[in-house]
């Protein structure tokens, strides 16, 4: 697995700066949990990451083995994106959908081809919404939505998987075993996942960052010790989430509140 | 009261409007006949009527078809070619600024009296209402859907397929309201123009006779042509679009 | 060769095809087109016309010219406006050979006289001469074109006056709206143009290319024309149940038999008779009176058979 | 290249289209006169253009105004009047499947030949457009909007003004975008139908003479007005909607 | 203050029956929370409580009071609803703009009075918006269209305040001051909040309840001790931590996938 390396990374909007000359490196095959106040910036860096439009950009994204990022990342936005005129099981599989090719029309393979209609039913039973695979996401509330988007992002299948709070609308169970369900069909992936959640950082990431201030610039990597998904009630994990808070709120003590220029 | 009497009801009471529209403005039958006159004037002319309701019904539903998918398609080049839209926009302007009339002869010229012209003058009418609408829609999607088929590797026809065209679906569904309505008219001018055959060309020759009865004959089966393919698109379309509900009236 | 032995030696299938475009739809007008189709005076002659319609009067010349018809019926002075415009046009016989057009009132209106008209409005078909007109019909009274409001009215000329939304009508045909008139109970009052100044000139003509036409197959032609117009003539009745029978459901009717008898007398017995000093004066009157840019000779635009 | 001096180009580009269009399909000047001999007839007849241009310009916007206003109120009545809709709808089609032509005598006994009838023409002819567009952009708002509106205890006027009026406004664009095109064709077809005055009574005037470079002097100068109209109606439109971007062409 | 109590409320989506026959009672000025499975009806019986419109509804919300709920609602949904033609800062007076009467109207009062716009500022500031008052929601990250929507809520001023995930978006240290924020100014209201975190509902809630099952059913109230809002320091609340886990787990062990059918 080949290592993801944002080099001298600038974003601004307008007057406004968000982060400057930011480095990072996501080590290949490894999870990069990013924490942050609000508005700091996550979402920016990884739509930066994921070479979508913003503000004004600047800076490099490489690839250790020297090919481009582009359509090698699966990317999962903080909104759901759900497409109101397809079912979910049709919304899961969109990039099977998107990516089906002239010669594949002109062939009449079939738009969802078995193993791909068996994975998706596979992943959407994992994530519990089997029974509602044939409903438009109108009527899916929200942390089924959340679900879904995570199904159609884990149907993807790529090397650089970007996900943006993919837990953040789910009661505390389902978002564990959905944690446990992203760690195993992401293994060997290189994950860069941005959450609100300490425990969740500590619990996935092999390397737990903090953004933080305004233009943002990123903390040193806490890096928690064993195989992921790590055991909560792990006395490690509990000095580490120690540690942690200290820094949030250190920032808070910074400013008046998180992540607020 | 049941939703399947309702158009009949509403028929009858258009019918006694204009009844007494007659009646109280005092209109002399030369103006606005009365619909009994009509009626029995449709009676007398039903098979004249039946005739040329066919040929202008099969004009203008040729129109339609080639006027949507033309509409549809300058809407796609709009959105897919957008340096081609400062160029494209002002000639797709103009022929709609001009009106039919004058560019009568010249479609005579190149399309001749038979079908074509009336086709072409169909189309003329209604496409610009259909490209307005769907490049209105496909020019908006939601650009976070788009950012999302950007990191899939979705090819731009799948794209528009899958995301683009169903978003702009809504949209299009006025342009398309819109378009069927005024369609019976662009057929209708076109035999103005020229023809020899269709309700337009019916209602010319009564008109210029004063057998204002028969025009207004003619102009009932021509509005319940337009009438009937409003409605029958309204269902069709409220069936393709299903997840765009209207929403509450409070 | 245009003489009936040998066409009907010869078989059909060796008739001249013409097409021949009318300035409007079917009428009374065009009787001697009519009989002449329908007692088979055309064929006689070696021709198969095919006779279409327009809705809009100014795109038979245009066709003409063009050379996408041979023949078109049309108007005088519109014709020399057309050649006046450079369009390759000529007078190629003629159909009917006084003025129908005049100024129309309502018999039991305010307007007694000429002098009446004076500041009020005239609903009108726009056909191109106008002003010349009236300036000439109201010149004896001191007043012209500008002291009435002209309107145009397109093709609801006599409801429009019936309904009193103008004083006075131009456009309007003799033989016609005066009958139209009478069948709504009403009665008007026409003022003749050919009475009252105005030099006389032929209602409707034929035309052709003047640079391409067949003068042979036109010669023919008005000969089948002339035979139509006998015939109308001499047999009033009969022909009316002729020319009614061409298409019934849209020529029965008491309109088209009242104009019937009154548009027999209007038909120029002699079509292919070329009157060039008549059309002379007709276009000088134009010119004089500002409707015409440039001077026409009438030499340039009418056929010689 | 620089985006003020695009619309020039495209002119230039239209006109040397015109100009080759006469000269390939060889087309004779009375059919279709080419631009140079179109600019002479301008040039010559500038002021006559001029004067007439003000009378249909006048008619058109005022047309424009009320039919957009009179489209807005009917939109606005079908949404908040459900239970009038299925009265209105047929109406209302039928005030656009009957071609004007036939409703013009009656218009001109109601209304004359001044400007008014001029102006119910325009309004006929484009406040279909806004209608659908408008009606289809109210009944489809957000249903979370009007939930929570609802909670607030907003009073309907409030929530139409805050919340549904601004949702519909991008359909109702495009419905504007449509009437602001068609508008002058309401007036010239008003101007056939009875008129003393305009850039159509001056067409007719051009036709009945055969003076074919004034009438498409005439043309030139309506085809201006509707696409200069377009374009301030376009730009307007971006300005007052600036939530709704154009998205990407990817 | 009044107590809100829902009598036999029902619900069902066709065939599907979302809850049957609850019963539940909001205690007059206190807050109750609302834990529960993804998707197993939380926001449904929300919008129950509010008159909105969903399913087949059946069931009676009674005021102590005697008078009917409509109008001294605040409802915070799960997604933010601001509208994109709004600026924050009008996006927030909604309500003000919403009520306006027609008297107001025709006397030309301002749209927003000289205290609103003091008030709704000072909101802005405490959830950290000053800088985005002006701008319009569209340039907001996902936690700060969150902060606006509560702010929006806020300043509604109702005695009944329902709120459906209001901290969900929001990292650890500007969640707790927006609970804070919302314990101040929300004192004395009646208030239904629902979240996923256990510790937020011990933190803020007199009551604490948890919806499960399929009918759905509430669980008797945990109650923790003390004022609102709590610290988390407290060990009481450990424990009752504790006992709420078990009681999700619990239900996790029923069903393979907390909250689905
Ligand atoms: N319009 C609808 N039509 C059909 N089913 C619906 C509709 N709305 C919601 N549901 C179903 O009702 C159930 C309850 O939904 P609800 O939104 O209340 O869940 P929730 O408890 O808020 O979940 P979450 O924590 O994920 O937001 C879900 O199974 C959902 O799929
Ligand atoms: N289109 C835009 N125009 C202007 N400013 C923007 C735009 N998009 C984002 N911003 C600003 O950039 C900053 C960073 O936003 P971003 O969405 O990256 O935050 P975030 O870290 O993801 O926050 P959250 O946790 O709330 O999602 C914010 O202050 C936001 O207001
Ligand atoms: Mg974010
Ligand atoms: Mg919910």
């Amino acid at each position: 697995m080949f290592d993801v390396i944002i080099q001298d990374a600038s974003l601004r909007f307008g007057n406004h700066c968000v982060f400057e000359k930011l480095n990072l490196t996501l080590k290949g095959g490894k999870w990069t949990c990013l924490l942050g106040g609000s508005g700091v910036g996550k979402t920016s860096l990884l739509r930066l990451i994921a070479d979508l439009p913003a503000g004004e950009t600047d800076g490099k994204i490489l690839c250790q083995d020297g090919f481009p990022v582009s359509n090698r990342i699966a990317w999962m936005a903080q909104q759901d994106l759900l497409l109101p005129w397809f079912t979910v099981l049709e919304n899961i599989t969109l990039g099977q959908r998107l990516r089906r090719s002239w010669a594949d029309i002109l062939k009449r393979r079939p738009i969802l081809p078995p193993e791909v209609q068996d994975k998706a039913m596979s992943i959407l039973e994992k994530v519990g919404l089997t029974e509602k695979a044939h409903v438009l996401p109108q009527t899916l509330s929200g942390g089924q939505r959340q679900r879904a988007a995570l199904a159609r992002t884990l149907m993807e299948n790529r090397p650089l998987v970007l996900m943006d709070e993919p837990f953040g609308a789910l009661d505390a169970i389902t978002r564990l075993n959905l944690q446990d369900l992203a760690c195993e069909l992401l293994k060997n992936r290189t994950v860069l996942l941005i959450t609100h959640d300490p425990l969740e950082a500590l619990r996935l990431g092999h390397d737990v960052y903090h953004l933080r201030g305004q233009p943002a610039q990123l903390t040193d990597a806490i890096t928690p010790p064993g195989e992921i998904p790590r055991s909560l009630e792990d006395n490690n994990l509990m000095a580490l989430q120690g540690k942690l808070l200290d820094r949030l709120r250190h920032e808070s003590l910074l400013e008046p509140l998180a992540g607020e220029q | 009261m049941k939703d399947s009497i309702k158009p009949f009801v509403v028929l009858l009471g258009l019918l006694v409007l204009w009844h007494t529209l007659v009646i109280a403005f005092d209109m002399p039958g030369y103006i606005l006949p009365g619909p009994v006159d009509v009626a029995k004037s449709m009676a007398e002319n039903a098979s004249l009527l039946w005739e040329h309701t066919l040929v202008t019904l099969s004009e203008m539903l040729l129109g339609l078809l080639l006027g949507v998918l033309l509409g549809i398609v300058l809407a796609l080049v709009l959105v897919y070619f957008a340096a081609l839209r400062p160029w494209l926009l002002p000639p797709l302007l103009i022929t709609q600024a001009i009106p039919v009339f004058a560019l009568a002869p010249i479609l005579m010229l190149w399309f001749g009296y038979g079908l074509t012209s009336k086709v072409v003058m169909t189309i003329l009418v209604i496409f610009f209402p259909v490209v307005t609408c769907c490049y209105d829609g496909l020019r908006h999607t939601h650009q976070g859907w788009l950012d999302m088929a950007q990191t899939m590797g979705g090819n731009r026809f799948a794209i528009l397929r899958n995301i683009r065209w169903p978003a702009a679906l809504p949209a299009l569904a006025s342009g398309l309201r819109v378009a069927v309505v005024v369609a019976p008219i662009g057929a209708v001018v076109g035999e103005w123009v020229g023809s020899s055959a269709g309700l337009g060309y019916l209602m010319l020759q009564a008109n210029a006779r004063l057998w204002v009865d028969q025009m207004f004959a003619a102009l009932t089966v021509l509005a319940f042509c337009s009438v009937s393919l409003y409605y029958t698109t309204d269902r069709l379309l409220r069936r393709f679009i299903p997840w765009q509900p209207e929403t509450s009236q409070e | 060769s245009g003489n009936k032995q040998t066409s009907n030696n010869k078989q059909e299938k060796e008739l001249k095809e013409l097409t021949l475009m009318l300035e409007w739809f079917v009428n009374p007008d065009h009787g001697p087109i009519i009989i002449a189709q329908e007692n088979g005076y055309f064929e006689d002659q070696g021709l198969k016309v095919d006779i279409q319609e327009p809705a809009d009067p100014n795109l038979p010349p245009k066709l003409v010219a063009s050379e996408k018809v041979d023949l078109a019926v049309y108007y005088q002075p519109s014709l020399i406006h057309g050649v006046a415009n450079g369009l390759p046009l000529a007078w190629a016989g003629t159909l009917v050979a006084t003025p129908l057009d005049g100024l129309l009132v309502l018999d039991d209106g305010p307007i007694k006289s000429l002098k009446d008209m004076k500041g009020k409005t005239i609903g009108l078909n726009i056909g191109g001469i106008e002003n010349a007109i009236l300036d000439t019909l109201f010149e004896p009274y001191g007043f012209g074109a500008k002291d009435v409001k002209l309107v145009n009215v397109g093709w609801n000329l006599s409801s429009s006056l019936m309904s009193g939304r103008v004083d006075a009508i131009m456009g309007a045909y003799r033989n016609f709206e005066l009958n139209q008139l009478a069948i709504e109970g009403r009665k008007g009052r026409m003022f003749y143009y050919e009475e009252n100044n105005i030099p006389p000139y032929d209602e409707l003509i034929f035309i052709a290319n003047s640079k391409k036409n067949d003068k042979d197959a036109i010669r023919r032609f008005l000969r089948a024309i002339e035979l139509g117009t006998q015939y109308i003539v001499n047999n009033p009745e009969k022909s009316w149940k002729i020319f009614r029978d061409y298409s019934p459901k849209k020529l029965d009717n008491e309109l088209n038999r009242r104009a019937w008898f009154d548009t027999i007398s209007r038909f120029d017995l002699r079509p292919a008779a070329k009157d060039a000093g008549r059309y002379q004066a007709f276009a000088d009157y134009l010119q004089e009176n500002g409707e015409l840019k440039a001077k026409v000779n009438s030499k340039d635009y009418m056929l010689d058979f």
